[in-house]
């Protein structure tokens, strides 16, 4: 599918999943109606359509092309298939999906698999803000799965997150693994400040430098590498363990090569 | 606009009418003789059921402490919407819906009177603000009094005749309707970090003790001749062994009774009706309760029933939610009012595993069982406390069908099903008894004599059910109970349509009940210039905008007291 | 002359309620009030006052009737896919309600000013939730009165004498109260404290780490947090520790530096920590004198307090897409109807100019600044002075604001307004 | 060029100056002046109510410096309003409020740099006045 011209309006892509369009036939996809604003519109408004459909979900590949910046809810609630998104995306891909993959060769904006449980999601470019988190007041975030950014992503990467493993090419911003439950949050860059703050439990692993480390996490010990879902990763890691405020059980694996500034809480060590 | 429902099967039991296939005549907005049939909109609701509109003493539906329910869940709401369409606003629904939405959602029950219990004075305004906003039912709110500075002070100092002039003024000022007394001197405690209040423990810096307190207002409530008797939350909810407390509130006022009139209504009980030490050994003491209350007519009770599921507790009892909070550890909302009450809101899940909440769900049934005047005895959820008001139809097949609650008691903890004794009570209720029960007794005990009837002059409030009462055995197709009792074929509020085949096809103003009370006039006299003295010292606000005018109302239906009934 | 009494004050969300107003030939002539605020808004507010209904022809506003500014504005909503309706924070629930209804229709996103002020507030609320009190609390128990991250004696003129640290109440003098104050300045308030400590910009998060520790008795690998000694904030655990009611007021110091929604998460988890040892209440410092009515308002009815989306007919709140700067520098809304606010003077740049890019109608008693950008403008009457309404003071109780004096001849209220364009709307709706 | 932490926030005559009007010399004089620590003034060779040019990544505004204790060394700060603005980015981290406060932020002397009027800077930023 490629969308015609890039909406003025955000258009509601929740329509767009193998669930929905498996089963159907290409004239009925273009029948298919979702939001743009606040109007109704056909598929066939927005999008042209190509190729053809399969009958089961998890047959189905669903190919978007162009400019979808302004499309939201992309792959929402989504349980099997492929979609593959060639252009930059709007926010809210993969709204609380359970299986499946999506891939976006481009940038996404902000929340990222919220509330999601299961399958994929692949960033080829950099991601907003709230990666993995949950819907507002839920206090849970992702709980299983995998999202995979190449680039960089906003702040709050992994807020409430409870399963499932977030893996960052590039930097991320602050409040990485906020409230964080469980789970795996792997950055390959840098971090802003507050890592980690009041998480309770999962992994943290940072491999370039961290501004600082909370007041609530305290050192445990040196290690030379850690896993990440079974890859080894070589150190060696300064890790913490936090947050203190909150009886939390969290660790932080933090390249000890890029962060000498912490070299005084070695003194801490037992 | 004339109506005639034509040949439903009629539960009407103020008028004695069971299940008697008959016509109801209705012409501006009442209950009449006859309508000319030629003139009148013929409804030819043939083979169903035909009830008053159902009346709720006691729900949480507007005001300060639902809004915080609403501001702070909104994970309670993202799934269940209602798109706009037709006459109906859009909203939100689930444990804390938004008020459109409860209005709505009320009528398609068949409920078209609904009164909120616990308003505190100072967001009164906040209260009616709300009230004026939910469409089609009739409603009113219950000021708080069972902490306040100037009830407690003229108690203490034993002028009555002072605090009922304070009370009467209160009430008319802000439109309120009755007296409501939550956890007597608990809050007033609470605002000092103390945690637990006894009936017969002194207040901290008031020197009055709860039982004082209740027996002082139970007393004000008799010299205004207010139409509903004080309604009150006991001390120590939910706390293991509280039935005791209970017991004990409900005694100490047994010598002010007169007459069959009863002049205390003790609300959920379930929630105070707990034996054991702590909540691993909780076990139910409903029947010491019903025993009490089935001997005893001065005294009537809700239920208070739980509903397994994800809901929202709010309460004025601000210092039971900070101890639910530190149960649950999840959210918290505490907000104490100057002067008056508090609240607090916490957001729960009671799950059918759960030993604690296996047994809360058994007590309130067994209340609504043992209790054999179902005059005396209300069904409530608590609206949200127990589980949001749309589960009431689950409610009703439970007590209509011993085999409904087999099915559920089935599935709850082994302990649970040992500590209680609903598997032992075989009663079912018939649609006569639910009718009074949701209905007739309420509105009733709410002082309401155009509500709860379809007599002639009554109110043309009507719910009629898809459902044949002669030919359904509620106790064995108890799933086409609840299916019937969940949207309601026909309601009727003042003569209009407002419901049809369970949509809605209008949506009117509803009334706002209040109390117009005046205490005598040279008390009153000396009485407010003093209250206004104090207001300075006490409050933030000014006196002069304490008040809500009746303009303010969308529809004000002001109510006169009764002839008091001395101290 | 006519004196008034007990006139609230539409001025901040303190909402005090005792002023006196003295009116003469319909004009107001002389305030009693004890707040500079407060004195120059009933005194000057018919100055720079727009009058007209105006509309942009040519590149400038040029006088037009009523019927016609509302007609364009109306217009401009029903052709729009994806209207933003702004403000409401300095207008009555009256008028609120009649926008929430407005926006339904026409099927937009309804944003309070909430959104740049205390929303990060109520997204922290909505994870933990809310220990607090009405401000006479305050006056009767608090000995211990904490100001974080906001300067009353700047932004609320009035608040410590009238509700805080310097009123007597049924308990307490005011000498019996302890006054501290955190901020990154040290602000006016903070002269007079019987405490101040300066944190570092943007790490008030680890400060109130550092004293969750210091709470729980855990010691610090640090010797100092936010640019804070730790013996320092030893002194202030104690202090809170050990009194017996403590408040924490909090500002826009803190919702709106790193960590927004987190610092607030911190600071109610914070104040929940002390209830364990005392009793301890947290209250937003609420900036316009009806925001928290908004919120209110928007909250019983669609279920939500700010950033609503109707766009599918149903209301939607996801806040960092329907909250009004990401609408607006996401490029989603094809029109704006602002009322009573002024975004062009308080929104960032960018959001400011994809704002001036499409329709923009403007209802304001004042020649803001986003009027002057405008493509219709109606002027509408002050509430609190020309007008009644309903008002939420900042700890969420009620009040009813009088009318003083008459508007000028042919100016409705905000809510008269907004009905007429409804009422209009309707209209367009149905001939589609 | 000196690097410096942005603040914004309010002010009594801002507040006094709002009520007058937007437009009111009162309001504008407030919102468009910095208020710097005096040592930090010495370093950037400014006197109090000379122009300096403040830039941060979003944009670049001239403003009337101002001596101030309350803003202590390494900071700058600026009352809410039209100028400010310039300043401050839309980025809000997933939470609807941009950062208003914490902005690293340069600043230099303007000489013969002057403050805009705010009708032509309004004008001149986001256009559609001709």
């Amino acid at each position: 599918m490629k969308i015609k011209v890039p909406p003025q309006t955000p258009v509601e892509g929740e329509v767009l999943t193998p669930d929905n369009l498996a089963g159907r036939s290409i004239n009925e996809i273009l029948n298919l109606e979702t939001f743009r604003g606040n109007r109704r519109v056909k598929l066939s408004e927005l999008f042209t359509v190509e190729g053809e459909s399969a009958s089961n979900p998890s047959d189905l590949h669903l190919i978007l092309e162009g400019d979808l910046r302004k499309v939201r809810h992309i792959g929402a609630r989504m349980s099997a298939g492929k979609i593959t998104i060639n252009g930059p995306v709007g926010t809210f891909v993969g709204f609380e999906m359970s299986g499946g993959t999506i891939v976006v060769n481009g940038d996404a904006d902000a929340f990222v698999g919220m509330g999601m449980s299961g399958g994929v999601i692949e960033v080829n470019g950099n991601a907003g803000d709230a990666v993995g988190s949950g819907y507002w007041g839920t206090r849970c975030g992702m709980r299983g799965g995998l999202i995979v950014v190449k680039g960089n992503v906003g702040a709050e990467v992994g807020l409430w997150m409870k399963g499932g493993t977030i893996r960052v090419g590039g930097n991320a911003d602050v409040f990485t693994g906020v409230r964080m439950q469980g789970g795996t949050i792997f950055v390959a860059g840098n971090v802003g400040a507050k890592l980690g703050a009041a998480m309770v439990d999962g992994k943290i692993v940072v491999l370039g430098t961290v501004p600082n480390i909370l007041p609530s996490f305290y050192i445990d010990e040196i290690r030379s590498n850690t896993k990440v879902d079974g890859d080894k990763i070589q150190g060696p890691f300064y890790v913490f363990y936090g947050d203190i405020t909150e009886g939390g059980n969290g660790k932080l694996f933090i390249s000890v090569e890029k962060n000498q500034h912490l070299k005084y809480r070695e003194a801490y060590l037992l | 606009m004339e109506y005639l429902l034509k040949n439903g099967y009629v539960v009407d039991p103020v008028n004695k009418i069971d299940c008697e296939r008959m016509d109801i005549a209705v012409k501006d907005g009442k209950i009449v003789e006859s309508v000319d049939e030629s003139k009148a909109k013929v409804i030819d609701v043939k083979n169903m059921l035909v009830m008053p509109g159902g009346v709720d003493l006691h729900s949480h539906i507007a005001g300060s402490k639902v809004n915080v329910g609403r501001l702070f869940r909104p994970e309670d709401h993202y799934k269940d919407y209602e798109v706009k369409s037709g006459v109906r606003r859009s909203g939100v629904g689930h444990s804390v819906p938004s008020v459109f939405t409860t209005g709505y959602r009320y009528a398609i029950l068949g409920y078209t009177t609904v009164f909120e219990p616990a308003t505190p004075p100072l967001k009164t305004l906040h209260t009616h603000d709300e009230l004026n906003d939910i469409p089609i039912i009739d409603k009113a709110c219950f000021p708080l009094f069972g902490n306040n500075w100037f009830v407690m002070e003229s108690i203490r100092d034993d002028k009555l005749e002072e605090c009922a002039a304070y009370v009467a003024w209160l009430m008319r000022t802000i439109k309120g309707y009755a007296i409501k007394v939550v956890d007597p001197g608990g809050v007033e405690a609470w605002k000092w970090g103390i945690t637990s209040q006894d009936f017969d423990q002194e207040i901290p810096r008031f020197g009055i003790t709860p039982r004082e307190l209740v027996r002082g207002l139970v007393k004000v409530n008799k010299m205004l001749g207010l139409p509903h008797p004080v309604h009150l939350h006991c001390n120590q909810l939910g706390i293991p062994g509280n039935y005791k407390t209970t017991l004990k509130t409900m005694d100490a006022v047994k010598d002010l009774a007169a007459g069959d009139r009863p002049i205390l209504h003790i609300t959920h009980v379930q929630f105070n009706a707990y034996g054991g030490v702590d909540y691993l050994s909780l076990s139910s003491h409903a029947d010491d309760i019903a025993d009490y209350v089935n001997k005893n007519p001065h005294v009537t009770i809700d239920i208070g029933q739980v509903i397994f599921g994800d809901t929202t507790t709010m309460t004025a009892d601000g210092p039971f939610e900070y101890k639910l909070f530190n149960l649950l550890r999840g959210k918290w909302a505490n907000s104490d009012v100057e002067v008056e009450t508090g609240a607090g809101v916490v957001p729960i899940t009671y799950s059918r595993s759960n030993y604690v909440h296996a047994v809360m769900w058994c007590i309130g049934l067994e209340l609504a069982l043992l209790i054999k005047d179902p005059w005396r005895v209300f069904i409530t959820t608590d609206h949200p406390n127990g589980g949001p008001f749309t589960e009431y139809p689950r409610v009703f097949s439970w007590l209509m069908s011993k085999k409904a609650r087999e099915r559920v008691l089935k599935r709850i903890p082994r302990l649970a099903r040992v500590r209680t004794n609903l598997k032992d009570i075989d009663r079912e209720y018939t649609f006569y008894e639910l009718a009074i029960s949701t209905r007739a007794a309420t509105a009733k005990i709410l002082g309401l004599n155009n509500k709860g009837h379809l007599g002639v002059g009554a109110d043309a409030d009507i719910a009629v059910y898809n459902i044949n009462p002669k030919e359904v055995n509620p106790s064995t197709d108890y799933k086409l109970v609840r299916q019937a009792f969940s949207r309601a074929y026909l309601t009727m509020k003042d003569g209009e349509i407002i419901v049809k085949d369970g949509e809605i096809v209008a949506a009117p103003v509803g009334r706002t009940y209040w109390v117009n009370t005046r205490a005598p006039k040279d008390v009153e006299d000396v009485v407010i210039p003093e209250v206004k003295k104090r207001f300075k010292e006490y409050y933030t606000v000014e006196f002069e905008n304490y008040c809500v005018p009746e303009s303010y109302l969308a529809w004000s239906a002001p109510i006169q007291p009764l002839e008091p009934s001395g101290e | 002359m006519k004196v008034i009494n007990a006139v609230l004050c539409p001025g901040c969300g303190s909402l005090c309620d005792d002023n006196e107003v003295y009116v003469e030939d319909n004009k107001i002539v002389k305030v009693k009030t004890e707040c500079a605020i407060s004195a120059s808004k009933f005194l000057n507010y018919n100055k720079e006052r727009n009058t007209k209904p105006l509309v942009r022809v040519d590149g400038q506003l040029k006088p037009t009737t009523l019927e016609d500014a509302v007609e364009r504005v109306a217009r401009m909503l029903v052709e729009a896919e994806y209207p933003l309706l702004y403000g409401w924070s300095l207008t009555s629930c009256e008028a609120q309600k009649k926008g929430v209804e407005l926006a339904e229709e026409v099927g937009g996103v309804i944003d309070n000013t909430t959104t740049v002020c205390h929303g990060p507030s109520i997204l922290g609320v909505q994870d933990f939730g809310d220990p607090t009190c009405t401000l006479g609390e305050v006056k009767a128990r608090a000995d211990l009165v904490i100001y974080w991250g906001c300067d009353p004696s700047s932004a609320h003129p009035r608040h410590m004498k009238r509700y805080s640290s310097l009123i007597k109440g049924k308990f307490r003098t005011p000498e019996q109260r302890k006054v501290v104050v955190v901020d990154v300045r040290k602000t006016p308030t903070a002269r007079n404290a019987n405490l101040f400590i300066q944190v570092k910009p943007n790490q008030d998060y680890e400060l109130i780490t550092a004293l969750k520790m210091l709470l729980q008795n855990e010691e610090i690998e640090e010797q100092e947090v936010a640019g804070v000694p730790v013996e320092q904030i030893e002194e202030l655990a104690e202090l809170m520790r050990s009194c017996e009611f403590g408040m924490l007021f909090f500002g826009l110091g803190l919702t709106m530096s790193e960590g927004k929604d987190r610092n607030i998460d911190a600071a109610i988890t914070l104040v929940c920590e002390l209830n364990k040892w005392t009793k301890f209440a947290i209250m937003p410092m609420r900036g316009h004198y009806n925001v928290t009515g908004a919120n209110q308002v928007l909250t019983w009815q669609t279920g939500y307090p700010y950033a609503v989306d109707f766009s599918r007919g149903y209301p939607r709140f996801e806040p960092g897409d329907t909250t009004a700067v990401d609408v607006l520098s996401r490029g989603y809304n094809d029109a704006t109807l602002v009322v009573a606010s002024d975004p062009v003077a308080n929104l960032p740049k960018d959001a400011v100019k994809h704002l001036c890019s499409k329709p923009l109608a403007v209802i304001d008693p004042h020649m803001s600044l986003t009027a002057f950008m405008a493509d219709v403008v109606i002027p509408s009457t002050f509430v609190g002075i020309e007008e009644e309404g309903t008002a939420y003071r900042m700890d969420g109780v009620a009040l009813l604001m009088k009318k003083i004096v008459d508007p000028p001849e042919g100016i409705l209220s905000d809510a008269q307004i907004l009905d007429l364009i409804l009422k209009r709307v309707r209209e367009l709706k149905k001939g589609r | 060029m000196v690097k410096f932490t942005l603040l914004t926030g309010r002010s009594l005559t801002q507040g006094v100056g709002k009520e007058a009007g937007k437009f009111s010399e009162k309001y504008i004089q407030e919102v468009s002046t910095c208020q710097i620590d005096p040592e930090d003034l010495k370093i950037l060779n400014v006197k109090p109510g000379d122009c300096v040019r403040l830039t941060t990544e979003y944009g670049s505004v001239v403003l009337r410096a101002a001596a101030s204790t309350s803003a202590h060394r390494g900071s700058v700060y600026i009352p809410y309003g039209p100028y400010a603005n310039i300043l401050i980015g839309t980025k809000t981290g997933g939470t609807g409020m941009p950062n208003f406060k914490g902005i690293p932020v340069e600043v230099e002397p303007a000489p013969g740099e002057s403050v805009p009027d705010i009708k032509e800077l309004l004008v001149k930023i986001y256009g559609r006045v001709k």
